[in-house]
């Protein structure tokens, strides 16, 4: 305002330029890129000859970080739009359980199961959001309500339907079955035996698998990380949607008063994380081929530290989706990178929160110094 | 509550177990079958994180109650001895299972212990892994923070010989986890001999582990308890041998002795190992049929 | 809008109030701290739902549900404490709820460069070079922020434009360029509703005056009808205030 | 103001008048006592035969209850100045490890294990306080990093001292300490026995104890609870430094404006939420006679849970260590008392997180209604 | 206060200002939006360290390390944005920094009865009726807590009492009522800084006027020294003003 009446502005004298070259910088991203880079530099020094930059070790770090990308990138979104979710956690264990009970004990088809199993679920995730919508409470306590009784669904009821809290044997009622493939199937399977068969890929040298490629496909897993990446990231940059969700997490009030339809925002949000654990359980239930209602136990808190250290504002209203994206894939190679490099194992819950705690305050520090704020 | 021949005595069976492990499960259904059979009231009770501090809080609880008797796990001797002595002391019968050993059992005033001392069976599986040739092996554990899991792997070490050090791996619960664990494990030790696992919750993602990085068969793979995937596994010969503490005794019997205790005043002489017994490929089929339910 | 009460619990913040705005005036609404002014424009501006009374625009009946309703009618408002996300660039909040979109291979999304175009341009015509339309808004000051603001809701053709005191933070420039900018919106047809304890600056651009007190409208008095004497009289409820006037000369 | 020119003020005609009563019912504290109220009716009605209610029931519940109360009054003076703090669960299992590897694995008198704890424990407090304080980062994330960074050393100190996860005996070296019975000990032991003599309460009829009361003394854990509310209340109440705690937590800025030292104040308000941490750690080892690294698992949620159920805002600034303290006897009646009426134990997280955002809500409606807010 | 300097990293908020208060008369402090006014008096008031320069309070060098060490000296700041706790009651925030103690026991307790009395007392001197003491602050008005804010400050006998714009929120006759509280604090002995952008009121009760443009002092004038019009193109930095002005009434 300064300026105000005259018509071509001087650069205000009192501010001194900021390059291209920094601007380019104040993204939430960076604290993620910075890290990543960090994190791929330390294990190529001390962990090279560990296995973890073979084919196999490669797919078993991805494998690792592309399960928590798939929950980071549902905790990101309503985390930028201002709320988070403990339920998280729970939700995977429900969900899987689900699917078993409906496919192995009642004997539904297994595309019914899934089905049915992501209706229920993104259900009461638009439960968990209308009450914190509707009542204004915060999301911490609501969630942390159905942390406790999405939980407790998950030991009864298998307990009484079936008098055991594993229920296996989903792999079996799979075969055949259209859709369990684009959960728990593998990609480019003809493209891996091809590499393997012209020497490209290690192959096995023994056991049951003798002559195989070591990797013989991509897990859908990767596929539906991908993708949930892609399209998070569009929703949230290239919408109006996503403009809306900056709103709704950035000034739920103010958004509110521009024509934002912010309570609706909000329970899609909390519709999509709980649609991103269920993927999460399918991939799980389809992989192993059993449901455990010990399944998921504090993957709520893996993916808000993904997204955290992804550069995401716990308060809301800034983040990146490629940021939490790259949070989890810290997460999942340092995860990985500690047992390959063979540290003492019950050390690793001291590693990741040092690195939390060292990730976030790095992104803090980049944000002021580049946004010049204090 | 003495020896009278009444039906409808009432008896709680308290764990250590948080409430998500599974395999607690054939134990729950133990006490059902007893508690129909017998014509009693069963009622099971667990510490829901597994807390053995909440745990002893909910033997106090269970005493209050005032029932017939109390069948209970001794995790941890200084922990619960307390709560049991004074249960016992205020004329509820208790009967230790699962977890601790004769001896302490008879220290806390309890009538006996039906169970498989955790320790001895590791060091059991040691042994025998030791004469099949084994040098070295990996313990995967998923519940770290519980001590009769890592008696388990002392036991192993200490049966074959060597270290515990780094064999042990802190897996947590979580399946893709715990199979990616193993895998990296394995990819960084690839002399690794054997791999042990205490229980299905590790067990099924390790067979799945072994599967994918082609050393299922190939490498010395051994268990602890039995579930529906151990048993395929030691039918497909990918697993040596799985030990089977019977879990199903150690809940049914005790409803039993304690109720024919009650009402007609028998008792056994001796406290009964339930375990170790080795499940070898051998004789699988009703192993098969129960396995997760009554094994 | 006729008749308008609101309560909120216990508290009556409007206890019947009649008012009406005619394109290309700007009207003034004056009074005291908690006369009920804020709350009489979110009423209209459908952020509350009246408790009793009737919205016309146009000669038409309205129920706003909720802000968007509003928008979509072209009741454009700045609130008193704005409608601005410190955190997203001026182009994201400049186009905030009314996003520009554009097709592609036919899903839509939101068309940033045009949005960047507009914001640009708009905050030039107002006098306001951005650094680039992605600074975010919390870097701009108070004055660069309420200019966002009113070029927005001009900018999305809004027939009818409310201000509720946004002047009251800002600077002797800064105010006349906004005392200027409710003139040129005026000019261009559009009603405005400006709301502001300073009676100069609503002598400056007001065609006509109403003032609230305690919820209730102590009448409308037409341009060059008042003096601003008798309209601060008016907004402070009578005598109360002369004698204060007189010991500090009258120069409130 | 409006009435700021009459010496006289009128009653403001727009405000209906409130009344004495309703004033006397807007307290944060009115939650809990309603839901105590609640609690224990029910319980009377459907569980009274089921041993709650003789000496050794109430017992059993008094020091769960009091257990509960000893970390909400720490986690409650914390919340309301503003702050909360994940890491209670994790420092109770790790101030039991190390008084346990000082006393038994160490060999140091218990007295100097338990004060060296204490010293240790309050520090990692002050740790937290001092990141939150100094990075402005949200204590959610800084204490979810040392929930991690604390357990793991919990885990890993033991097994590499000991080759164990727990650590037994220490009641034989707590003999004849001056310390250890100040937390493990009981009280009035005298003045039961004597109730026991006269047939006031029930006494053991066999087995070594036979003639002695069933309850035998007021355990220490009890008298910390009472000790530490009645601390907590009058801290938050009656003095200089309450009024700090609840401006730090309602508004840092302006509190700092007003010259509060409000980094202090919260710094301070960490510290003494690892003291109370420790109180119950100590408690818990002196009566067990052992520590493990399984210890305090999600206290920190039951900590909050209690708090929260009291009445106290999760963003600061309101609260009442009363309150919190009917909330953590709630909460122990709860748990207690269903294990007493036999629900089926799976059921227990159900309960609880049904009873949490039935609690939550009701104190928030409770407080609409009375205050007449939106 | 000599040549205070003030960076926040690329921000130059104040490029050298010196200023002094006198005892009894009240200093006008005057300028643009983002001119550094508010920076400047929490330099004043130990909120921010100067990046150079001196404060000297009778006489003395002062370094203040915070808020405390101002308020302790006797300089009472009423800032620009409240410093109320919305959720404690009023005596709790009138006495919040400054609590009065009791001795029961050797132990200092907080002497509730005592605040609770000087607030009421207080607040009826300043001609406002509390429900009670322990009355929330967030259910008062914006003038009312304007009111408690000012009230504390002259209760803990501030020799210097600074205001940023206290005015800008407040209707006419809240307003009258700050300046004439201003004038009575003056009168008293007390050094009052005043904050505006409205010249009028500053003129009203100002015995001194400083403007600050860009961080820079543009000078100080003596009441009767200088004409409204002076003053207000010294606000807005020179003729730019002049045009719109014309057009508008020159009422800004
Ligand atoms: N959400 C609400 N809940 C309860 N009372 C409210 C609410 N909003 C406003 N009020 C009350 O309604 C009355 C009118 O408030 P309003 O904000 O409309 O006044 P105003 O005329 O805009 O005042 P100002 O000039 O200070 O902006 C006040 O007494 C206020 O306390
Ligand atoms: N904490 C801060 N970090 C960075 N820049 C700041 C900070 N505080 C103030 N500034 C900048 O310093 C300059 C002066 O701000 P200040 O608030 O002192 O202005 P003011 O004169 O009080 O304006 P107003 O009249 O709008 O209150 C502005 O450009 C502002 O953006
Ligand atoms: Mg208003
Ligand atoms: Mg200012």
């Amino acid at each position: 305002m300064s300026n105000a009446t005259q018509p071509t502005a001087e650069p205000d004298e009192r501010v001194k330029e900021i390059s291209a070259f920094r601007k380019a910088l104040i993204r939430p991203e960076l604290g993620g890129i910075v890290g990543t880079v960090a994190v791929f530099t330390f294990f190529l020094l001390f962990a090279a000859d560990s296995g973890m930059f073979t084919s196999q070790g490669v797919m078993n770090w991805s494998v690792v970080s592309a399960q928590f990308v798939i929950i980071a990138v549902g905790a990101c979104l309503l985390m930028i739009a201002g709320e988070f979710d403990l339920s998280v956690g729970s939700m995977i264990g429900f969900a899987g359980m689900m699917i078993a009970i409906f496919s192995v004990s009642y004997g539904w088809p297994v595309w019914a199961a899934i089905l049915t199993t992501f209706v229920l679920c993104v259900a009461i995730g638009a439960v968990n959001g209308l009450i914190v919508v509707r009542t204004g409470l915060p999301s911490f306590i609501v969630t942390l309500a159905f942390l406790f009784i999405l939980r407790g669904f998950t030991i009864f009821l298998p307990q009484t339907i079936e008098r055991k809290t594993i229920i296996g044997g989903v792999t079996d009622v799979a075969e055949g079955d259209w859709l369990a493939p684009v959960f728990g199937g593998k990609i480019f399977k003809g493209f891996f035996t091809w590499l393997g068969e012209n020497g490209l890929i290690e192959t096995f040298e023994r056991g049951t698998n003798t002559g195989k490629p070591v990797v013989d496909g991509i897990p859908m897993l990767i596929v539906w990380a991908i993708l949930l990446i892609v399209f998070g990231h569009v929703l949230l940059t290239k919408t109006k949607f996503g403009n809306w969700i900056f709103a709704s997490g950035g000034d739920a009030e103010a958004a509110r008063n521009s024509g934002v339809p912010v309570s609706k925002v909000k329970i899609l949000m909390f519709m999509f994380t709980a649609f991103c654990a269920t993927v999460f359980a399918v991939c799980q239930v389809m992989e192993f081929g059993s449901a455990g209602a010990d399944r998921g136990l504090l993957k709520e808190f893996e993916a808000i530290i993904a997204v955290v250290i992804g550069g995401a504002l716990l308060t809301g209203g800034y983040g990146s989706v490629i940021g939490a994206a790259l949070g989890a894939l810290i997460f999942g190679v340092v995860q990985q990178g500690l047992f390959f490099a063979g540290v003492e194992s019950s050390l690793f819950r001291v590693f990741l929160g040092v690195i939390l705690l060292g990730a976030v305050i790095l992104n803090t520090y980049i944000r002021r110094i580049i946004t010049g704020e204090r | 509550a003495s020896a009278a021949s009444a039906e409808g005595e009432r008896y709680v069976l308290v764990s250590h177990a948080p409430d998500s492990d599974s395999w607690w499960n054939t134990i729950k259904n133990g006490i059902a079958l007893a508690g129909e059979q017998m014509g009693v009231e069963v009622e099971y009770r667990n510490p829901p994180t597994g807390d053995l501090a909440d745990m002893a809080r909910i033997i106090d609880q269970a005493a209050a109650s005032g029932p017939d008797g109390i069948i209970t796990t001794l995790a941890d001797f200084d922990v619960l001895k307390g709560p049991i002595s004074n249960a016992v002391a205020s004329g509820i019968d208790v009967i230790i299972m699962n977890t601790g050993t004769g001896e302490q059992a008879r220290e806390v005033g309890a009538l006996m212990y039906v169970g498989q001392p955790e320790y001895d069976a590791g060091y059991a599986a040691g042994q025998r892994a030791k004469d099949d040739g084994i040098g070295s092996f990996l313990c995967v554990n998923h519940a770290i923070q519980q001590p009769t899991l890592v008696e388990r792997c002392q036991g192993f070490a200490d049966g074959l010989g060597i270290e515990l050090g780094e064999s042990m791996l802190d897996s947590g619960v979580d399946p893709a986890e715990i199979k990616n664990r193993v895998m990296a494990y394995l990819t960084a030790n690839p002399d690794t001999e054997a791999v042990l696992t205490l229980g299905p919750v590790s067990a099924d993602p390790t067979l799945l582990a072994l599967e994918e990085n082609g050393m299922a068969g190939a490498i010395y793979f051994g268990t602890f308890d039995l579930g529906e995937e151990i048993v395929k596994g030691i039918k497909s010969g990918t697993i040596k041998w799985g030990i089977d503490q019977q879990p199903f005794l150690q809940a049914y019997l005790p409803v039993v002795i304690m109720t024919n205790y009650h009402r007609y005043g028998v008792l056994p002489g001796n406290n009964i190992n339930s375990g170790p017994g080795f499940v070898t490929a051998d004789g699988l089929e009703k192993i098969e049929e129960f396995a997760g339910e009554y094994r | 809008m006729r008749n308008i009460e609101k309560h909120f619990g216990s508290v009556i913040a409007l206890a019947g109030v009649s008012f009406d705005v005619r394109a290309g005036e700007c009207h003034c609404l004056l009074g005291d701290n908690g006369a009920g002014k804020s709350t009489f424009i979110k009423t209209m501006s459908g952020v509350h739902k009246p408790t009793a009374g009737e919205i016309y625009f146009e000669g038409k009946p309205m129920h706003f549900e909720d802000p968007r309703d509003a928008i979509a009618a072209g009741i454009a408002t700045v609130h008193q404490h704005l409608a601005m996300i410190p955190l997203m660039s001026v182009s994201r909040n400049f186009f905030m709820g009314n996003e520009p979109e554009r097709k592609v291979a036919g899903i839509r999304f939101f068309d940033k460069k045009h949005a960047d175009a507009v914001t640009v341009d708009e905050m030039r015509k107002m006098g306001i070079n951005l650094r680039g339309p992605d600074q975010a808004v919390g870097t701009l000051s108070g004055g660069e922020r309420q200019t966002v603001a009113i070029a927005r809701a001009v900018h999305f053709g809004a027939k009818i434009l409310i201000l509720d005191e946004p002047t009251s933070a800002l600077g002797v420039r800064q105010t006349s360029n906004v005392l200027a900018t409710i003139d040129r919106v005026r000019k261009q047809g559009v009603g405005v509703v400006f709301i502001s304890h300073n009676v100069r600056h609503a002598l400056a651009v007001g065609d006509r005056f109403t003032v609230l007190n305690r919820g209730k409208t102590l009448g409308t008095a037409k341009r060059g009808e008042i003096s601003p004497e008798e309209l601060q009289d008016l907004m402070a409820g009578g005598q109360e205030l002369a004698q204060l006037e007189g010991s500090l000369g009258g120069t409130v």
